[in-house]
């Protein structure tokens, strides 16, 4: 399991084939990258509580589906539009439990990891707010 | 020596000024949600970065937790709006 | 959209840069490459078929989700353990319709595309059965 | 010319010896279950690949379509197993 949170920019295809060549038993890699939309932002995290908030997810991903190994990798810092923000991308036997547990994971990662965007619109510097539609995704895993 | 030590992030952060600080536990508070009435009742910025309508969440040594949550001596408590990453 | 049934191997960091950069609204890249286990195998498809099969599935997702851009990628030949079989990466503005619609399409590729798997193993040549399992993930989508 | 051009993919392909070959379509042979009989009465190989119990699909013009499905001059007809692809 690779968790970092990080300034840098990650590359996506380096990353999932470190994960696939971990075992000739994995047979599915899903995987998903969020990016800025439209609007330049700075990410605040909390240092310390993010990479152990992600690993407690990942932890209950892997309690729940049959989890090969996986990586998640989060951004911080100023980001500008296009940019990457997030990767989540776990490795499985099947389509199915990678599937399932890549969105488990950003669906969490939404409501329960610490990362706040304040966004740079023309009127100025705004945080954005928690969206109820992030909850209720987080929600029907329950 | 009955301190805790509390970090605020993003807005709340701004709205008081500072990112940290160390305070001694009052005699009775023993939860986050005391904690929180108690960093209200400071008046000025506080009140407000507090107050009962704003949506909060908290962590206690680094686990997000609900408002009846236990702190006590040493902990590190932290207070910050609904998490918007991912 | 991008549709390719090649026997080439496939770049999933640059294909996934090609679909990001389409646009300053896209948020989600979902993203699932499948891969071989354990044993050797030769993939056989019907060509013209293949590339007119995924494209009804690609619409049919379109129809059902936000989707601003997708990528299918399906080899054929002579393919050994690790190797990469299959990539679909669908682009959105939001995770839920990127999530849904690449395991859709995913799932409708594994009933839908004239692909045939022939294993390598220690007894000989064999074809691989076709699975109850993924009729069963196709059809829930219906 | 009544004329069809039938594709056969995979095991069905193996089992006859041949990929592909283009027939006369018989009188009252209108559709791909009447073309998977008639394939079937050939005997030998023909015989067992197309038999009842064989798990099969068909496509035609390369659209996979159910055994009602009408043929007709000129068409493109697949026989093939169950796809195994993705």
């Amino acid at each position: 399991m690779k968790v970092a949170v990080q300034r840098e920019d990650f590359d996506l295809g380096a990353e999932v084939q470190d994960l696939s060549k971990q075992s000739q038993s994995i047979g599915a890699v899903a995987s998903f990258v969020g990016l800025v939309r439209e609007v330049p932002m700075t990410l605040e995290h909390y240092p310390g509580m993010t990479e152990r908030a992600i690993a407690k997810i990942v932890a209950e991903a892997k309690g729940r589906w049959q989890v090969m190994d996986c990586t998640v990798i989060h951004r911080y810092g100023a980001l500008k539009p296009n940019d990457r923000i997030v990767l989540v991308a776990v490795a499985s036997a099947h389509r199915g439990d990678a599937f399932a547990a890549c969105e488990f994971i950003m669906d969490y990662l939404k409501t329960r990891a610490p990362f706040w965007k304040k966004e740079q619109v023309a009127a100025g510097a705004r945080w954005v707010e928690a969206k109820a539609a992030d909850d209720q995704a987080a929600e029907r895993w329950q | 020596m009955k301190n805790v030590r509390i970090l605020y992030f993003a807005s709340v952060r701004e709205n008081i000024g500072k990112d940290a600080e160390e305070i001694e536990l009052p005699a009775g508070v023993a939860t986050v949600a005391a904690l929180r009435s108690h960093l209200r009742s400071r008046g000025g910025a506080y009140e407000s970065a507090f107050a009962e309508k704003a949506l909060l969440r908290a962590a206690v040594n680094q686990d997000m937790v609900q408002p009846a949550a236990a702190i006590k001596a040493g902990d590190e408590v932290a207070f910050f709006p609904p998490v918007t990453g991912g």
